[in-house]
This record gives structure tokens, C-alpha cells and sequence, in this order.
């Protein structure tokens, strides 16, 4: 275990932490969303995810020039996903809302098996894998030091994406209407908007932005069966750790869960697998709600 | 009532039918039960592999099957989990009257199916799963291994090593029993460099920036390494932009030499490690090698094939050769008969050790290198290691 | 004030609510509230929207904690008692909004109320089918409810879930029963059915009963006494007549109006 | 027939016929049988917290596990008697269950589910990480289990009789006043609170309960396996017992057993004809889901109210 106090080394892990944290933001915050507003925990979050990766694959073999391939195949990514999720909504997911809503687990348990296959299918059991986008491919000196572009790229993308879902959820009828949504369901019904379509467009969005995640992770990572499987768990203990429906909160947990997986992994080498855990168990014990979300409402 | 009556009758009828199995033993043919991860994360091994046994298996069906049967295998997804796998073997001796079980990958899958042998009186033969405990503390008399178990991996790098020149070895791994083995095999035949730290991250992490902070910092001059699959791929791409590869020499076992590693990371493959893999499609061997990859090119319906099937052929041939010898599938006699064997493989003449049932598999090493104008990089040259 | 004007006989101090503060991020839900409730008498609080009457049913049962000042039940200090404990000494509530068990039938809403009464609820071997089965019909013909045994709660009209609730409160045995607005939501008729139960089983059973209303035609028609919150300030407190005259209570509730 | 008899004609029909399975002679049937049997007391232990406390949890392998290594070790490392085994794994799973409860009933809906899923994934690394006694991740094989068990026969039926008291131990709990207090606090938690239930207290022995038969059918497996692997404590585990609970139907007591038998031969039986299970496996899910809101047991009654009806 090498613990220096060299300020490069410790600046280099704190935007490490960042940069995953960002990445993972991307994905988790349409999850958040998603449970925010149509109370549905959405196992197959992971496995939109995966989906978003593979759709950048295949655009980047279709394109010959691979910075149009990457960026094309990065919002083909979202706007696959957000076709598959408007169809899985409108013509599967929607005739549960009136039922059991623990049924709703299941059903996203199916689609995990299903998506599985279906990538499996159509791409292989393989690994592969896609190099970073041009001009993303080296370092940028910082003063400070040396840090890859890419990293770099993600952690701005972050906070840009953040910040514009904040103008959205702040400033527009829509986003007035998701609020209302996430605070008190019966209140947007008295309301008469339209619940369908507030439904729709969350889960699109949401799970666009699973999609879009999957699609920026990818120079990062191998593209390959089960791949959904681990980026789910993280995701939900972002969410829980910001607090479920909160915005900011999966932003705040997103950075923590960064932090603490990789200087976790620096002080406490493999044992870092029960750090976040435990971080876990004392938030919620500390803070019931997470760190950013709002007490469930007493039912009477 | 009548219709629970009904639902519930069907229900056991369909319940019966799928249990109270009708034996589908037949006088005709010789069955081999494949237990292999065909779903989820193993599926990138899995698949690969069932090639190498559709290979062997059609070819000793075209030279008029063994003792006078055909054989045939019947495949199960072991979804890398110990309890399905050992579930599925079960189901292949009781239903499917399995006279051999063959393969799995993961040693805590191996080590369940291997339970199962040990208990059922079943010959196991495992072709892939690398664990030294298989035929070591876990050791019973139906269990054969054929793949390059740690001690040969870690022995081929301790001479890589030395050869190299390096001083001061940094090892970093998963966090699990195969690169613990491997690091101690290593640490024992190292003669001259030494190990001056040790990295092991969580098993099936993706993320490597903490590990790669660490390696540019630490004071060795080489970097050994058993970081497989997806989880190399992913370190070599987290690693690039730091420039790590230029700044040590590194040796990578965990076979990510393979052509299919290569081929996947094209360009951002590290040049100049040193890596390892059972079997490469463009090494030019004797003519039986020359022969299994035209066979495989032609299944595989590409001419750079994968590295995996060599494993579960030679595992099939070794499986089919003691079969012969024995003149039974019966497991007494056909252990006996495999105790000891030796067959010629493409890849030379592999004997099983009688004592320890362990088969003398090596593997190619030598650097990763450019070769051509082609992107993807070659081992050049290769050299086997047993 | 009026105590002794009520009644001639000597009177028991059910609870005894002295000088209870409650804010909520500086604003005062309840502010220096003191007050008496004597056994057998039907007590309303009356009070605007957010004068705290709310508030002040949660402390009494518990759910939340005075900032300042203390409730005593019998004489006994109810700080620190759970809430599930204050049912058991005998302060059964109902709630503003309907609070039955929706999705089980009527028969059996009143069952493990029954069951909570007797503390039966903590053992894991005693069959609970048909326990109680007398003592539910019992209470189910008290608020006319036998004809809907079967049914579930939730299928229940709103005026038959309120008495259906009403029941469940009844089935503890409790000394004192607090109802948040009993007749909200009823219609006119249902209304008037209601006030009769309520005044019969309070006579029968000798019970008391504190409760909250904002419909005078109710609270005047019931209440032996009446205590008025406003902005969580107790202004005024005593029998029907007095309140009505009250120049402060007609001021900042009634809007000068006569009653 | 005698009113006992006709009161309780399916159950009793069904336990003859799993009283006389092994007269078939099939290995097969007797050996997934007992697999279903495990995973079907796995998942009626898991129902308790679900079905009938209304708590979702995700952690539930964790007792599971917990009941499975502390017989294993006990068995094989410490070499104890097999009774003395058995009964402390189940004491260890119901302490376990007490000290993780305390913390999680504190906290309700999904905080509760996150939290148990937490502390099921450190009881997972603890499985990974503590090589020395549960055999890290190769897990801990080759479990000496008494000879008269290694019959697969004599295992069967002690399992089936293992199974059969527990679950009749688990109905008489769903059924006591016990029972209906859990049912209350599902339905109406602050209504219960003001019948005088100490809410807090019921969920706390509901968890040690679940916790307990949980650990019982980790104990089965370990015994049936003659293995028990750190898998069996990772949340996907956990999630699948969940999903047989959810197929089966929470809302009715055998609907767990339903669910388990369903899922768990469906895997085994889907597998045996496509190498893509996957799909088709969560096709019958997804058609499940969307025909029967109730699960499998509602979809018994549907059936039957419906037939009924045209008759």
C-alpha cells in the first residue's frame, strides 16, 4: 500500500474519482428519475446500459471515420434506447401501473433475460471493444499534471448534463409537472395533466440517459455479455445514497460512490469491496432518506 | 373445484414428464455432458469453447465413433454459478445418463461440478479451470485436468522474467484463488528478480485508476499481471492515456495474448508486453496443428480463430482416446486407462500425470508486436512453454 | 372557567394537557396550550384550518414529542410512552383521513384490533381465525355494520368506513377516544346518523371523547365543552353557551357572524 | 371421507405423491425435487417479509448462506456432531437475523430493501474475503455429511420431512394472530401502530423468523450440495428468490411454493432445449406478469372463478 501526500498523485485519484463518478451519474440519474417519478425500480436500467454500449459499437464499425462513428454512435445510443424505452412503456410497462407494484420488479426482471439474449443475439458472446474518440486519445497537461482527455471530457459532461436537467426540471411546465409527479402522485392527477405522457417522456429520458452512459463508458471499458450486471448494483447505491427522486442527490452520490471506490481501493486494496457497503449502511442510518431526498410522507 | 383438480393434474403430468425421465439411454451412442457458462459474463469463453468440442467430437464421429458408438454431448449453461453447474451435472448423469461430465470454467464452479464427480463415481475433465486445488486439495480419482494449471503459468514467467531482465516485479491481479496461485508459483521459481509489491484489486472490478496510480508509482521495473477478459481490456484502455506501457515492461498472463484479445483492442493493444495464449491461429507448426486450424477455420467460418477450442479438443481427444483404451465408458476402468496416457495433440504429445491427473498443457508466450500494416497486433515469436 | 357549572357531580381529570409548545421550523403549530378533559364529557376542539388541532392529537397519542410542556393521562405522564403503549393504556384515536385496513374485510379490521387489545398479537401459535367472532358481531351491530361483514374495507362507502373506523377504535375498550373530524366527508344525512351513534355509545359505554370538528352544526350539537385553537393558542375554552357569546372566538373564527 | 380428510384433500394428495416419488426409481426426479423443496422453503421464508410484513428485501441470501457455511464449517472443520451442527447454524442465522433487523426495521420501504441489501452483500464479501474458514472463492467443498445422508433417496425424504414441518410451522404462524399483526402492519402500518401493536417489535420477529427458515433451507443446500459458495450470498441471489415469490404470488401462503417450482424447473427444463433460456424464460415471465397481476396462486383462482362462471 503506497499512501503518498504527493499532491500530483492526489489530485490524479480525486479526478479519477470524478471522472467514474460522472460517467456513473449519467446512468444512474435516469434511474433516479425514473424511480422519482413512476415508483419503478427499474432492474433493466443496467441492461439499457449495455444496450447503449453496443449500439455505439456497431456505429463505429458502420462509420469508416471513427470520431463520426463514436459521436454519431453516442446519440444513436440515446435514441435507441429511448425507442426501445417508449415502446417497453407504452405497450408493456403501462398496464402495470394499476397493479401490484412489486409485479413491476418482475417485469423488469424480465427484460433483463430477454435483453441479454437479444444482445447476445445480434452481437455475439465476444469481448469488444472500442478505442477512444479522436483528439480524446492522450493526455492534457493541468500544471498540475498530466490527466487523459477523455477523463477530463466526462467530467465536464457531468455537471453540463446535470445542470441542464436542473434548467428543465426548474424552469419548464414539463419539469414543474415532474416535480409535482415526484412529491405527491395524487396531486398531478388532481392537476388533470396528462399522467401518460409525464410517464412516457420519464422513462424515455431516463432511460435514454442508461443508454447514453453505456455509450460514453465504452472507451473505458470491454463490451461484452453481463456487462449490465455490475453497473446496476453501483447505480442503485448512488441512488440510494442521494436519496431516491433526487437529482442532486444522485449527482452528490455518484461523486462519493467515485470517491470512496477509488481511494478505497488505494488505502484498503482489495478490501475495498466492503467499504462502500458500509458507507452505505451508515448513510441511510444517519440520514433515513439519503443525503438529498425528501422524508416519505407520513400515510395516514 | 373440477378445474384446480384439472390444473392441478396437469401440472403434475408436466412436472412427471420432465422428471421421471424416460432413460434416453441408448446402446448407439456415447454421451459427453458439457458443463460450460453459455449466459452472462462466461458466455465470451463458453461459446468459444463448445467449438473445440463440436470439432473433436465430429471428427472421431466420422472415423466411425468410439468402441462402436456414436458420440454425442449435451451442453449446459452453468451461468458461472457453482450451485447451477453442480445442478446441471446432476441432471446429465440422472437424466441424460452421461457417462463423462467435461469442462466448466471459474475453479469455485469447477470445484462444485468436481464435488458432484467425486460423490456420482463420474469422470470429470476439466480443460479450462486453471486451479492447482482441482488435482491438489481437492484431489479424487475422477477428476483430470489438461489445462495449463498455475504452477506451469507462473514457472513460464519466472523464466519470461529473468529473460527480460527485470530486477523488481510489481504483480497485480483479481483478488481471487487464481492469481494468488499464480503469484506464489511465480514467487517460487523466480531466480534473480524479485517481487517488490503486490496489487490485487476487487474480483470482476472495471474500474483500474487507482491501480494504474499505483503501478506508475511503484518503484519496479516490470509489471506481472493475471487481469483477464474484459477486466485486461479495460485496464489496458484505462492505462494507455497514462502512458503505463511505455514507462515498465510488463508480462500478462490469463492468455490475453489470444488472437481475439488482440483483435479487439487493435491499436490500443500495449506493444511490447509480453503475453501468453493457449493456441494462435497464425503459428506456423507441425502439420497437425496446421490441419486442426484449417478444421476450426472452416467451423468457425473465419480463418483467425479463436484460442479457446484447442483447450476442449485436446480435452475431447484425451477423453476419447482413454475411452478406447479402456473399451468402456464404465468410470473404474476408464480412470485407470487415463492415468498415464498420452496422445498427440496439435500442439505435440501431452501425457496425463498418473499421480496427480494433471496434463503437461503449456502455453505460447512472446511479445505483442506489429506485424505488417495490420492494426492487430501478433505474438512474434512464439514460443510454447510447458 | 365553567367547570363547575357542567355537572354537580365530582369530576375525574381524564387528561390533563398543560403548557404544550410545538414548532415546526419556527413556526408554532401549538403555543402554551393548557387544558382539561373530564371523564364522561364529549369535548371538541374547534379551530381555522392550521390552528393545530392536528398537532395537538399527535402529541396526545404520541407520534410527536412536545417541544415543551407535558400530557397527563390519569395522572400519569405520557412523555416518552410509545404510541402503540398509549393505545394500550387506553387513548384510541381515529384519523382525519380514513385509516382502516382496506384490503381486508370488515370482520376482520375489527379482529386484530381485538387482538391488539388482548396483546394476542405476539404470539406466533395462536390461530386466529375465528377468534373473537362474537364480540366483532357485537361491535359491528354498535355502528351498524353487520350487513357488510364480508365485505372488504376499502369496498365500504366513505360514511361506512368512518364508522367502520369508529368501530375499530371502539373494539381497544378504550377510556378516552380521540376522533380527527368524524364526520368529514359525510353527507348531510349520514352526518346526523352519526352524531346519534356517537352521543349513544358515549353514553353507554361511559366513555369520553375529545374530538375536533369544523362543522358548528356538529360541534354545537354535541360537545358538552368546547376548546378553541387559534394560530395554536388556546383562546378560549368552556361549555357551548359561553363559547358562543365569546367576543374573542367570534372575532378570529366566526368572522363576527352570530353563531 | 372423514372431514379432515376432504377439508384438506389437496394437500394431502400432493404430500402422498411426493411420499411416494422414489417408487419410480428416477434419480432424476428425486434429486430436483429436493432442489425445489430447498428453494421453495427459501422462498416461503423470504414471503414472511414480503408477502406478509410488506418489506422487500434484497438481502435475503445472506441467512441463507449464513445458516449453509456455519454447518459446513461446523461439520467438516470442527468435525461436530450433525444435530449439534444443525441447530447452531439455525441458532446463527436467527442471531444474525436479530442484529441485521434491529438496524434495518428501523427503516421502511425501499431504505429497508436498500438496507438489507447492504448488509447481504457484506455477509457476501465476508463469505469472499475469509478464505481461511469459508474457502474464499473457490467456496467451501467437500462438506462430510452424515452417511446415512449421502443416499440420495434418504436425503430426499429428509428433506421432504424437514420441509413439511417447516412449512407447517410457517403456516401456523401466518395464521396466528401473529400472523394477522404482520398482515395489519402490511396493510396499514400506522393504523397498527394505533391498535397498540408494537409495530417495530412484530417486524423485528417477522425478520428473525424469515431469517431463521432461511437459514434451515441454506443448511439443506449446503447438505445437498456438499457445498456452499459465496454466490449463494451475492444479491443476485437474492433477487431470484425474490422473483419466485413475486411469480408465485406473495399474497397467498403457497404461492411462494408455486413460484419456486416454477421458476427454479422452468431454468432447468428451458436449458435442456435452447442454449437461449434467457429469453424464453423471461418471455413466460413477461406473459405471467401481464395475464396474472396475482401471480401464479391468483392465476388458480382466475382460472376457476372464471370457468366456474361459464359452467
Amino acid at each position: 500500500m503506497i499512501m503518498t501526500t504527493n499532491p500530483a498523485f492526489l489530485f490524479v485519484h480525486a479526478m479519477n474519482s470524478l471522472a467514474l463518478g460522472m460517467n456513473l451519474f449519467i446512468i444512474a440519474v435516469g434511474l433516479t428519475l425514473i424511480f422519482g417519478v413512476l415508483r419503478v425500480i427499474n432492474f433493466a436500467h443496467g441492461a439499457f446500459f449495455m444496450v447503449g454500449a453496443y449500439v455505439l459499437l456497431s456505429f463505429t464499425r458502420w462509420f469508416e471515420h471513427p470520431a463520426i462513428g463514436f459521436w454519431i454512435g453516442a446519440v444513436a445510443a440515446m435514441v435507441t434506447l429511448g425507442l426501445i424505452a417508449y415502446f417497453v412503456e407504452r405497450h408493456l410497462l403501462c398496464h402495470l401501473y394499476e397493479k401490484e407494484h412489486l409485479l413491476q420488479l418482475l417485469f423488469t426482471f424480465a427484460l433483463v433475460l430477454i435483453i441479454g439474449d437479444i444482445t447476445k443475439i445480434i452481437w455475439g458472446p465476444l469481448q469488444h471493444s472500442v478505442s477512444y474518440p479522436p483528439g480524446f486519445n492522450g493526455a492534457v497537461n493541468l500544471g498540475i499534471s498530466y490527466y487523459p482527455a477523455y477523463l477530463l471530457f466526462l467530467i465536464l459532461l457531468g455537471p453540463i448534463i446535470a445542470l441542464f436537467l436542473w434548467v428543465i426540471l426548474e424552469y419548464t411546465r414539463w419539469g414543474r409537472i415532474i416535480r409535482a409527479a415526484r412529491l405527491d402522485r395524487e396531486m398531478l392527477l388532481a392537476l388533470g395533466t396528462n399522467v401518460k405522457a409525464v410517464y412516457s417522456i420519464v422513462f424515455v429520458v431516463g432511460s435514454a440517459l442508461a443508454g447514453l452512459g453505456g455509450a460514453l463508458a465504452v472507451p473505458r471499458m470491454a463490451i461484452e455479455p453481463g456487462m449490465d450486471s455490475l453497473v446496476i448494483i453501483d447505480c442503485f447505491i448512488i441512488v440510494i445514497i442521494g436519496g431516491l427522486g433526487s437529482m442532486w442527490g444522485s449527482f452528490l452520490g455518484a461523486i462519493i460512490l467515485g470517491i470512496s471506490t477509488i481511494f478505497g481501493t488505494l488505502i484498503f486494496q482489495e478490501w475495498e469491496i466492503v467499504v462502500v457497503y458500509m458507507l452505505l449502511i451508515i448513510v441511510l442510518l444517519w440520514r433515513p432518506s439519503g443525503l438529498l431526498g425528501t422524508p416519505e410522507k407520513e400515510r395516514h | 373445484m373440477l378445474h384446480i383438480k384439472n390444473s392441478f393434474l396437469f401440472g403434475i403430468t408436466i412436472y412427471a414428464y420432465f422428471t421421471i425421465a424416460f432413460p434416453v439411454l441408448s446402446a448407439e451412442t456415447l454421451k459427453i455432458g458439457v458443463l460450460m457458462p453459455t449466459s452472462g459474463s462466461g458466455a465470451a469463453y463458453g461459446i468459444p469453447a463448445i467449438n473445440g468440442i463440436i470439432l473433436a467430437t465430429n471428427e472421431i464421429n466420422e472415423n466411425g465413433g468410439l468402441i462402436g458408438k456414436k458420440v454425442e454431448f449435451v451442453i449446459r449453461d452453468t451461468k458461472l454459478k457453482p450451485s447451477v453447474a453442480s445442478a446441471a451435472a446432476k441432471e446429465l448423469i440422472t437424466k441424460e445418463k452421461v457417462q463423462v461430465l467435461f469442462g466448466a470454467i471459474s475453479s469455485g464452479v469447477t470445484l462444485a461440478v468436481s464435488e458432484v464427480a467425486k460423490n456420482e463415481k463420474i469422470v470429470l475433465f476439466a480443460p479450462i479451470s486453471k486451479t492447482t486445488a482441482l488435482t491438489g486439495k481437492k484431489f479424487h480419482k475422477y477428476i483430470f485436468q489438461s489445462s495449463a494449471n498455475t504452477i506451469i503459468e507462473g514457472r513460464a514467467m519466472a523464466t519470461i522474467a529473468k529473460q527480460i531482465g527485470a530486477q523488481k516485479i510489481c504483480v497485480s491481479g483479481f483478488d481471487y484463488a487464481y492469481s494468488h496461485d499464480l503469484f506464489e508459483s511465480l514467487e517460487q521459481k523466480l531466480a534473480g528478480p524479485t517481487i517488490s509489491a503486490k496489487y490485487h484489486v476487487k474480483f470482476g472490478t472495471k474500474d483500474f485508476s487507482a491501480l494504474i496510480s499505483q503501478l506508475l508509482s511503484a518503484e519496479c521495473d516490470t509489471v506481472v499481471g493475471a487481469i483477464w477478459g474484459g477486466g485486461f481490456l479495460a485496464f489496458v484502455k484505462q492505462a494507455n492515456p497514462f502512458g503505463l506501457f511505455k514507462q515498465k515492461k510488463f508480462i500478462w498472463g490469463a492468455e490475453v495474448g489470444s488472437h481475439e484479445m488482440a483483435n479487439s483492442l487493435k491499436g490500443d493493444y500495449p506493444e511490447g508486453i509480453w503475453a501468453n495464449s493457449y493456441d494462435l491461429w497464425y503459428f506456423k507448426g507441425p502439420p497437425a496443428h496446421k490441419k486442426f486450424q484449417q478444421a476450426l477455420a472452416k467451423l468457425e467460418g473465419q480463418k483467425e480463430t479463436n484460442m479457446w477450442p484447442i483447450t476442449t479438443y485436446v480435452g475431447v481427444k484425451f477423453l476419447a482416446a482413454g475411452i478406447t483404451k479402456a473399451g468402456t465408458s464404465e468410470s473404474e476402468k476408464l480412470v485407470k486407462a487415463l492415468e498415464g496416457l498420452s496422445i498427440d495433440t496439435p500442439l505435440g504429445r501431452k501425457t496425463i500425470d498418473p499421480e496427480n491427473h494433471r496434463v503437461n498443457t503449456g502455453e505460447f508466450w512472446g511479445p505483442m508486436k506489429k506485424v505488417g500494416d495490420s492494426n492487430i497486433l501478433h505474438m512474434s515469436p512464439p514460443t510454447y512453454f510447458d | 372557567m365553567g367547570r363547575e357549572k357542567l355537572s354537580e357531580k365530582k369530576l375525574i381529570v381524564m387528561l390533563k394537557i398543560s403548557n404544550i409548545t410545538k414548532s415546526f421550523d419556527g413556526f408554532f403549530a401549538l403555543d402554551d396550550v393548557s387544558l382539561f378533559v373530564d371523564q364522561g364529557v364529549i369535548h371538541a376542539v374547534i379551530g381555522p384550518n392550521g390552528a393545530g388541532k392536528t398537532t395537538f392529537f399527535n402529541i396526545i397519542s404520541g407520534i410527536l414529542a412536545p417541544d415543551n410542556g407535558s400530557v397527563y393521562f390519569k395522572g400519569q405522564n405520557l412523555a416518552k410512552i410509545e404510541p402503540h403503549k398509549i393505545v394500550q393504556l387506553g387513548i384510541a384515536r381515529s384519523f382525519q383521513r380514513v385509516n382502516i385496513f382496506p384490503r381486508k374485510t370488515v370482520f376482520e379490521n375489527i379482529q386484530i384490533a381485538l387482538i391488539a387489545r388482548d396483546q394476542l398479537h405476539r404470539s406466533p401459535f395462536k390461530k386466529a381465525s375465528n377468534l373473537f367472532s362474537e364480540e366483532v358481531e357485537e361491535l359491528l351491530k354498535v355502528v351498524n355494520l353487520f350487513e357488510q361483514v364480508e365485505l372488504r374495507g376499502g369496498d365500504l362507502s366513505h360514511g361506512m368506513q368512518k364508522q367502520l373506523e369508529l368501530a375499530i377504535a371502539l373494539a381497544s375498550q378504550p377510556k378516552i377516544l380521540l376522533l380527527d373530524e368524524p364526520t368529514a366527508g359525510m353527507s348531510l344525512s349520514e352526518t346526523q346518523s352519526c352524531i346519534k351513534l356517537l352521543k349513544n355509545i358515549v353514553q353507554d359505554r361511559a366513555l369520553t371523547l375529545l374530538f375536533t370538528e369544523h362543522d358548528m352544526q356538529v360541534v354545537f350539537g354535541m360537545a358538552d365543552y368546547i376548546s378553541v385553537l387559534h394560530h395554536g393558542r388556546l383562546i378560549a375554552s368552556g361549555p357551548p353557551s359561553k363559547i358562543r357569546e365569546n367576543s374573542e372566538v367570534k372575532r378570529v373564527y366566526l368572522g363576527n357572524k352570530a353563531l | 371421507m372423514p372431514f379432515y380428510v376432504r377439508k384438506n384433500f389437496w394437500t394431502i394428495t400432493a404430500l402422498a405423491l411426493l411420499a411416494i416419488l422414489p417408487l419410480t426409481g428416477s434419480r432424476y426426479s428425486i434429486d430436483l425435487t429436493t432442489q425445489v423443496l430447498i428453494y421453495a422453503l427459501f422462498a416461503l421464508s423470504l414471503n414472511i417479509l414480503v408477502g406478509y410484513l410488506g418489506n422487500l428485501s434484497f438481502g435475503h441470501a445472506a441467512f441463507f448462506s449464513i445458516g449453509g457455511y456455519t454447518c459446513a464449517i461446523l461439520l467438516t472443520t470442527y468435525n461436530f456432531p450433525f444435530l449439534i451442527s444443525f441447530l447452531t447454524a439455525l441458532a446463527f442465522s436467527a442471531i444474525a437475523a436479530f442484529l441485521i433487523g434491529l438496524v434495518c426495521v428501523r427503516r421502511n420501504h425501499m431504505y429497508f430493501a436498500m438496507l438489507t441489501l447492504a448488509f447481504g452483500m457484506l455477509v457476501w464479501a465476508i463469505a469472499l474475503k475469509w478464505r481461511p474458514v469459508t474457502g474464499g472463492d473457490d467456496g467451501f467443498v467437500g462438506i462430510n455429511i452424515p452417511t446415512i445422508l449421502s443416499n440420495p433417496i434418504n436425503f430426499y425424504y429428509f428433506t421432504l420431512l424437514t420441509s413439511i414441518i417447516a412449512t407447517y410451522a410457517l403456516w401456523t404462524i401466518c395464521n396466528s394472530t401473529f400472523g394477522q399483526a404482520m398482515i395489519a402492519i402490511r396493510e396499514n402500518q400506522n393504523r397498527a401502530l394505533f391498535l397498540g401493536i408494537d409495530t417495530q417489535s412484530i417486524r423485528l420477529k417477522a425478520f428473525v423468523i424469515s431469517g431463521i427458515f432461511a437459514g434451515l433451507s441454506g443448511i439443506l443446500f449446503a447438505l445437498y450440495n456438499r457445498g456452499m459458495y459465496p454466490e449463494s450470498a451475492f444479491w443476485t441471489e437474492s433477487g431470484q428468490v425474490l422473483i419466485m415469490v413475486l411469480l408465485g404470488g406473495m399474497h397467498s401462503f403457497i404461492g411462494p411454493i408455486l413460484g419456486a417450482i416454477a421458476l427454479y424447473s422452468l431454468e432447468i427444463f428451458i436449458n435442456q432445449f435452447t442454449e437461449y433460456w434467457q429469453i424464453v424464460l423471461g418471455g413466460i415471465l413477461l406473459i405471467v406478469v401481464l395475464i396474472a397481476p396475482e401471480g401464479l396462486a391468483g392465476g388458480v383462482i382466475w382460472v376457476e372463478k372464471n370457468f366456474l362462471k361459464k359452467s
